[in-house]
Parts: C-alpha cells; structure tokens; sequence
C-alpha cells in the first residue's frame, strides 16, 4: 500500500471522511428516534457539507483574513493526522512510533484549540464568548481524558498504540479490568466533541452559536467535517484501548458502533450543564477518580 | 440582538438585551440595571418590539371585530384573552351567556392553560438545553391541540367565544376523546412531575435559582404561578369566580420554597387540577342553548373584567359611550407584571444575585451576552455575562 | 471546441450537484418581527416529533450566518424593522425568505395600527408567501417545499408541475 | 357576595381622611375620585393597612371638548377592586409616582406617560417602554385626536 494511497484514499483521507459523515448521520438519527422523531435521512450529513461549501463565505471586515480561512483547514489537518496512527476500521495504522498516543491525544486538542481561536479572532462578542467556553472546558476536561487513556497504556508498559491494541487484544478486556478508566474516557470524549451536557460552548438559547456564529460556507463545512472526524477518531481510539483491541473491520465496527450508540443515548438523557457546573464536575470527579484509577494500576503492576 | 444604544443623558446604564423572540414572553425585551458599587440602585425593562398599537386599533373597531383583533394578542392564551374581553362586554349590556355556553368557555380555559403549561415546560427545557424534554412536552401538547382542532376547527387561535356564549357545541363523541385526552395528560403530567422533581441534571439547572419569598411576592404583586410558587395564594377562579367556576370550587396549587423548581412543580400540579375541573364539567355538562341575544350598541357605561390566564391574572377595563365601537380598552397582561415586579425585586439586591433572579423567572434572559456595567463613579467597564455569572458565583461561594 | 464543451459540461455537473445539496438541507433562520407568537408556536411545532421537519433535512440554525431560509412571522413593527434589515444583511448568498402568518403578507389584524410598518415584501424580496392565521405545520412545511421546488430551472416544472 | 362589600368598606374607611367622592359603577366596585396631590397619599394608606395590590394604572380620554384626561389606579383585594380616579388637565398633566411605595408601579407609570403625556415626577426611569426609539416626541397616540394610521406618526 503506498503511502500516498494510506494517506488518502483508505485509511486516512476520504474514507475516513465518509464514515465520519456516517457517524454524523447515526448519531443525529439515533438521536432523533429517541427524541420519538423520525429524523434526517442517510445523505443528510453529505447535502449539508456540499450545501456549504457552494455557500457564499462571508468574511467579517476587520478580522484576520488569512487566519479565518485559515483556521478550519488547520483544524482538519490536526484531525486526519491524528487518525494516523489510530488503527481505523481495524486495519494496522499507516504510521506506529513509540509515543503516538500522546501525539494522537494533543492533535486532537489541537482542534479544540482551533475552533476557540476562531471564536476569538471574530469581534462579535458571541463567539468571543463561544471561545472564552471552549477554552475553559479544554482546561477542565484535558486531564482527567488524557489520564484515563494512559491507564491501558501504563498497563501494556508502553505508549504506542500498536502495541497497546496489542496487549489488549491479548488478555482480558481493560473495560473489566478499569472500570473506572473507561468511564472517564467515555465522559471525557463527550467533553472534547462538546456533547450534550458539556455544549455549553455552542448553546443555540444562550450564545447564538458559540464561537462558529461568524462562520459560514467552506469555514463552517470544514469545521463541521473536522469535528465529525475527530468523533470516529475518537470513539476508535477509546475501543481500540478499552474495548480489547480493534483486530478486523468487523470488530472495529461494532465496538465503535457500540459506544456510539451509548454516548448518542447519554446525549439525549441529560439537560446541558452550565459553564461552571462543568468545570466543577470534571475538577472535583474526573481528576479524583482518573487518579484514584492510576493508582490502582500503578499499585496492580508493583504488585505483580 | 442590538444594543441598546447608550445615549449620555443617562450614564448609569447596564443592558442585558434580550433575545428577539420567545413564545412565553409576550413581549422580547431589555432590562437595564442601575448599579451603585455593588448593590442595585434601579432596575427598568424597555419593550416595544412586539407593540403593535392595539389599545389604540380597538377603538376604530365595531364590538364584534374587536373579539377577533384581541384574540390576537397573544397566540397561546387567545381564548383567554377573547373570554375577558367576552365577559366584560356582556356584563356592560347586561347579559347573562346560558349555563351550557359557560361550562364549554372553562373547558376550553383549561384546555388552554394545559397546552401553555406544557408549552412553557418545552420551552423552559430548551433554554436548559434538555431537548428531550421539549420534545416529549410538545408531543404530547398535540393530543390538546387535536382537541381544540375537533371542537373548534382551529389549533391556534379557536375564537370558540362570540359576545354572549359561544360559537360550537360539544357533540357526545368529542366529550368522549377530551376524557380520554384528559387520562392521557394526567398519566403524562405525573411523568413531568417525577422527572422535574428527580433529574439530577435538571435538578443543577432550577434548584434553588431565583428563589423570591412569599413577603416579596405579594409586596411586588406578582401574579400566577410564579407567585404561587411562593406560597401567594392568588388565583382568580376563587377570589372572583367567573364563567362556570362559581360551581365548580377550584384547589389553588401552592408551593412554598419559591425557587424555579417550585415553578415548574407549580405548573405541573395545575395541570392536574385542570384535569379535574374538566372531569367535573363534562359530568354534568348542563343542556340549552349556545348563545344568548346581544344587542348591536352596549349601553353607555364601564366595568372591569379579570381573569386567570395561565401566567396569572390578566385585567380588561372596557369603557362604552353606547356607540357601535367601544371608547376605551385597557388590557394588562400577566407577563408585563410580572417583569415588572421581579426586576423590582433586584433593587437592593447584589450585583451578583441578577444572573439568579432573572434566570429563575425563566424567559429568554440568558440569549445575549453582553453587559456594560457603569459604576456610579461613571468609569464604563464592558462585562461579558460569563464574566459576570463568575463574579455572581465568587461572591455567592 | 472539445475544451469548452467539457468545462461546460463540467460546470453543469457542478450546478447539479450544488442543487441537489440546496434542496436538500435548507437551514432554517426564524425571525419576529412582532408577531403574536401564533405563527411562531405553529413553527416550533413543526420540529416536534409528530411533524418533525428535520426529515427533510430543515435545521433551526441560531446564527444568519449558517441559514440559506429566513423565515418572518409578524408584522413588522417599527422597532423591529431595522433588525430585520441587518439580519437579512447577515446572511450570505443565495438566501431565501418565507413570509409565515397573514400577518407577514398583509398585517392581518393589525393592518391599521400605528406602530405596524407595513407587509414583509415592503423590505425584503419574498420567496414564498404562507398565508394563514396561523398556518398550519403541513403549511409551513409545503411553503418550504414550495420555495426547494422553486430552486430548480424552469424547465423541470413545465414537465406537467413535478409532484 | 358580603365578603366583597365587606372589603371595599374597610377599603373606603381607610380613604376616609382623603374624604374622596366616593361612586359604585358597577357591583364588587368602588371608585373614589380624589385630586392629584392625594394619590401617593392614597396609595400608602391602602397599602399600610394591608389592603390587597396595584393591578393596573388605566388613562381615559375624554376628548377635547372636556379637556379632561383620567387616571384610573386600580387596586384589588380579592374580588373586590378599588379604583382610584384622578382628573388631569389634557396637557401637562403632573402626577406623584407611586415607585417609592410600589417599585413594580414604574412599568405601568411608564405606558401612561408615552401613550398619554402624564408626567410622573419622582419616577427612576421616564425612558420609552413600548414606543420605537424613533417615535416623535410629544406625540402621544392613545390621545383623541392623535391619527389612528400608521402613516403620519
């Protein structure tokens, strides 16, 4: 497989941004079924994006030019990198180095960062405010995530995911062995894909619509890609560790599947918690129990 | 979303513009704090994006084309609305609508007030970002609407009321599907009930939010359910029965602790009570006509007409020099007192209690973000509301 | 020639494609102007489980930025006409506008009032007029339909109006 | 319906002093016509004794032949409804706000003085509450001869 091909046709570039798309439109029809609605059709995800790029872009005088333009191709960029090193649809990743989880994690930070600064960069105070949000959600939901990936990574001794899935794939699953590990990983995606109780970034009643109000055409259609890229990234990288390695195409779709439709069904179960509630939960919770968990491995291997 | 435009008459101004539309509040609006160091010295509303001039329209009106400009005054309460207006007039002639014609207006009051109660729960649940539940609430508003549209033809808007009783009958198989319609909502309310009292998450977002006791309820006359959510007892359909509501004694729902889940609990309790007045009614519907004769010029004279819509108490003053067209209508709705005695509420009160107080009376308060805060000293400090609900929450910790 | 008529031809797939994308995912930007909040419920409502638009790929977006279908209920109202203005501005090309309620066409009740400015055509082009007082859901959904159906070069209507 | 007349007499005993012309328009209704100055005066000794709330501040023209605009303050208790006329000239007509006693009055204070010119001294805030920003000044429609249409204004 030459490079240029892992790099954008199958793993990497547009059949990853298919399956995004097809992630999008599970989790909007699911999540319409359980709202007792019918819900969009199976192309919607695809008319939207293509709607929006033969959308006129309207640039707000007086921003950055090139950095608003600049910013969602920037955000999708850090994303499909990031979808390197993950073993998607349980094919071996096209790039496996000692440390690429770390990497994976913060490339995926880097689109969180991106749409903050976009946010930040347009005058109009609703999306400053947007940005002001997605900011302090990072900060508050960083580091209880990123401890509760390296929990399996502590316990395989080492930092490339190839050889986590591995030692996963070998013994029990880590979802039985950390609990506690999988839970904050779960909750911790929801808080960086800025799911149901964690959107207080984009909340449509308060701040019109976060920090993308000032974004339209191509700027918000490579958003929008990049977010639902960064979904399948996401969801494979937590079931890749978690859910006992992601060997063939049919295991890494029903395990992603699988934890797809349990964060669409957390999505409509819960009201939105405010900015400060949010900060609050992951400081006081997440950190305690991310830790309490790392504990527990840290004193497991001492043991063992 | 504009600002509003900050002339230097008067410096000490701090706007919290309000989104442009939002079906509970009859009016979108601003709301203007004065602020003297860190307590609230003046606190004023300014309306007018939904005025449109209907005090004055009515006088150009005969008294039967009146009926169909006030049932637009406000798309969710508009039987309400027409039933004053209905009362009022027929009081100033003198005329008495037949028992049979009064039983259906209450059925339809009721009717009414749940399919508000339950389109405030959606919408309140929209702000909270809870879209299940506004989902699951307008879905089940449906069934009422059916109703309405069996026995009056119309979803929105069912003018059942002309001056002297009213225009449709209720057949025996529509008397049959309000029952019916009527267990499905108390089965429905009783889940609304647990839900709003239990969700831990819901629960984060009203508990203990814009609490407002009972002495500074009735001080500021508040009126409807946010007053009795704070143990003010005020309720029009047993202070001063109207219609049908002489017969039939009506349980005024109280709560005591006044914050916004007593509100929500409030609402969810009355939909109960209307599920047994309309029990009560259609048990012994009473037989005869519809409509009683009224004559085309109302005698000279005055008189004031109160009713309880569902946000509270509206009030008509109607005044005829027994000419065809009425000389003066005065109208008052609930919402406008009620803004009017909460913002009061935040004088005297710290700074950091307004996110709290006008989030707890739950209109669109939180759609715009912007608030210039200008100390009495006169320096301008621009504050975004997340800025200012951090400051709120320093201060409160 | 062959040049021209393969970026022709090109364009013409482009368009198609662009078309076919319009009409199916029309974002939704509801404006009042004033209304008595009938039009606007009846609205609400047609996103609720049992008309539910979303199946027609119709979102309710926040931001003009993001929304092609501007919808107005009400009459405008002089402290509203401005805003109106600025946010159909806002909105980038190609953009639409549905006039909800007879109050949008003609002010309905409220025609002779003084602080009513007037019909929504007296501001902005219209697309689409929903007439009623107020309009059903199943209207405001066949007034979008209307307005998608309009999209299409005239050709595909004079086919004997396609269903 | 004892318990309503009951009501209004202990209202009216408490206006005693203000010694108001005292009319009944209709059953459940007392209207006790004083001047102006005697309003705030009014107001506090209803609310004093704890007699019911402010409901609504009503204007009634009566047209230019009278040269006479009205003030209806309405208070109620119950069923019963208390109201407090005053008589203004059409121009320039001055009234004492009731703000210091009932800060929620301001809403209404405020509708009357746009829509009928009455000036309440002493309110916090005399700003527009339902006239666009752009509306003329010193054109207040709810008057008589103000035009109906939209067109002049």
């Amino acid at each position: 497989m030459n490079a240029l091909g892992t790099l954008l046709l199958f793993p990497g570039g547009l059949a990853l941004l298919l399956v995004a798309l097809l992630a999008e439109w599970i989790s909007r029809k699911l999540l319409a079924r359980l709202q007792n609605r019918v819900g969009p059709r199976w192309f919607q995800p695809l008319a939207d994006t293509v709607k929006l790029l033969a959308k006129e872009e309207v640039i707000p005088e007086g921003v950055h030019r090139i950095l608003f333009e600049f910013l969602p191709v920037l955000s999708l960029a850090a994303v499909l990198t990031a979808a390197l090193a993950v073993p998607l649809f349980g094919v071996v990743p096209a790039t496996s180095y000692a440390g690429d989880l770390i990497v994976t994690v913060y490339l995926l930070s880097l689109l969180t960062l991106c749409t903050s600064l976009a946010g930040l960069i347009t005058d109009d105070h609703y999306a400053a405010l947007g940005g002001l949000r997605v900011l302090s959600q990072l900060f508050s939901y960083e580091a209880p995530f990123l401890l509760a990936l390296l929990g399996p990574a502590v316990a395989a001794e080492s930092w490339q995911i190839t050889r986590i899935t591995a030692h996963a794939g070998s013994n029990v699953w880590m979802l039985f062995t950390q609990p506690v590990g999988f839970v904050v990983a779960v909750i911790g995606l929801m808080g960086k894909l800025e799911l149901s109780p964690f959107d207080a970034p984009e909340a449509h009643t308060e701040i019109v619509a976060g920090s993308l109000t000032e974004y339209s055409g191509r700027g918000l259609a490579l958003f929008r890609l990049s977010r639902n890229v960064a979904l399948v990234v996401g969801l494979t990288l937590v079931a890749a560790l978690y859910l006992g390695g992601v060997s063939d195409p049919l295991a890494f779709a029903v395990k992603t599947l699988a934890l797809l439709l349990v964060i669409t069904t957390v999505q409509a179960l819960f009201a939105r918690l405010r900015i400060d509630q949010t900060i609050g939960l992951w400081w006081h919770y997440g950190v305690l129990l991310a830790l309490g968990q790392w504990f527990l491995i840290l004193i497991g291997k001492g043991a063992a | 979303m504009t600002t509003h435009p900050d002339s230097a008459a008067t410096p000490k101004r701090f706007t919290i513009p309000i989104g442009p539309q939002h079906p509970a509040l009859k009016e979108p609006g601003f709301f203007e704090f004065t602020v003297e160091g860190e307590t609230v010295i003046g606190a004023t509303l300014r309306l007018g994006y939904a005025h449109r001039g209907i005090e004055k329209a009515v006088v150009s009106r005969t008294w039967v084309q009146n009926l169909y400009l006030l049932e637009r005054v406000c798309g969710i309460c508009s039987h309400i609305h027409s039933l004053a207006y209905c009362l009022g007039v027929e009081k100033l002639a003198g005329v008495t609508p037949p028992p049979r014609a009064q039983a259906i207006r209450v059925l339809i009051a009721e009717l009414e007030r749940m399919h508000s109660h339950l389109l405030w729960l959606g919408v309140a649940a929209h702000d909270a970002g809870f879209e299940t539940l506004f989902m699951y609430s307008w879905r089940d508003r449906e069934t009422i609407l059916d109703l309405f549209e069996q026995i009056s033809g119309n979803r929105v808007n069912h003018s059942i009321n002309t001056l002297g009783g009213v225009k449709f009958d209720l057949t025996a198989e529509q008397i049959v599907s309000v029952l019916k319609a009527v267990e499905l909502m108390e089965e429905r309310a009783r889940y609304y009930l647990d839900l709003v009292r239990n969700d831990p998450m819901l629960g984060q977002r009203i508990r203990g939010i814009g609490t407002m006791s009972a002495a500074e309820a009735h001080r500021m006359g508040v009126v409807g359910p946010t007053a009795r959510a704070s143990g003010v007892g005020r309720d029009l359909r047993v202070e001063a029965p109207y219609a049908a509501y002489t017969a039939i004694p009506v349980v005024v729902m109280l709560e005591t602790d006044g914050d916004l889940q007593a509100r929500f609990i409030v609402r969810i309790r009355e939909m109960f009570e209307s599920c047994r007045i309309i029990r009560v009614l259609l048990d012994h519907l009473p037989e005869g006509d519809l409509q009683a004769r009224m004559p085309r010029r109302i005698p000279e004279g005055e008189t004031i007409a109160r009713v309880e819509a569902p946000r509270g108490e509206l009030f008509y003053f109607i005044k005829s020099n027994g000419a065809d067209m009425p000389e003066r209508i005065k109208l008052r709705t609930p919402t406008l007192c009620n803004l009017g005695s909460v913002l009061a509420l935040c004088i005297g009160r710290q700074l950091a209690d307004i996110p709290m107080l006008l989030i707890g009376t739950d209109p669109c308060f939180s759609c715009n973000d912007r608030a210039v805060v200008i100390h009495q000293a006169g320096n301008r400090e621009k504050w975004t509301w997340e800025q200012f609900r951090r400051y709120g929450n320093e201060a409160l910790r | 020639m062959t040049a021209m008529k393969i970026e022709q031809a090109w364009n013409n797939a482009l368009a198609g494609v662009a078309l076919w994308a319009r009409t199916n995912s029309p974002w939704v930007l509801h404006f009042n102007t004033g209304s008595c909040n009938g039009c606007d419920i009846e609205l609400l409502a047609a996103l609720t489980p049992r008309y539910d638009v979303e199946r027609l790929g119709v979102k309710l977006q926040a931001s003009p930025r993001q929304a092609d279908i501007l919808i107005c209920t009400g009459p405008i109202t002089r402290q509203a006409r401005d805003r109106l203005l600025r946010i159909y501005e806002q909105m980038p090309e190609p953009r639409f506008v549905i006039a909800l309620g007879s109050c949008a066409l003609s002010c309905g009740v409220f025609h002779d009032c003084y602080n009513v400015v007037g019909p929504l055509d007296r501001f902005i082009p219209v697309d689409v007029y929903v007439p009623g007082c107020p309009p059903r859901p199943e209207a405001i959904i066949y007034g979008v339909i209307e307005l998608l159906k309009k999209l299409h070069p005239v050709d595909v209507i004079l086919e004997g109006g396609s269903a | 319906m004892n318990a309503v007349e009951t009501a209004l007499q202990t209202a009216l005993e408490h206006l005693a002093p203000l010694n108001g012309q005292v009319t009944t328009p209709e059953d459940g209704r007392r209207d006790v016509t004083i001047n102006a100055g005697d309003l705030l005066e009014g107001a506090r000794l209803l609310l004093d004794s704890g007699w019911g709330y402010l409901t609504a501040i009503t204007g009634l023209d009566h047209g230019e032949s009278e040269g006479v605009l009205e003030v209806l303050v309405h208070f109620c208790a119950g069923a019963a409804v208390l109201t407090l006329r005053i008589r203004l000239a059409r121009a320039g007509g001055e009234l004492a706000s009731l703000c210091v006693l009932i800060p929620a009055a301001s809403v209404f204070e405020r509708e009357i003085s746009e829509m009928f010119g009455v000036t309440f001294s002493g309110s916090p805030d005399t700003r527009r509450l339902f006239l666009p920003d752009e509306w003329p000044e010193g054109v207040y429609p709810l008057l008589k001869e103000s035009p109906a249409a939209a067109g002049e204004a």
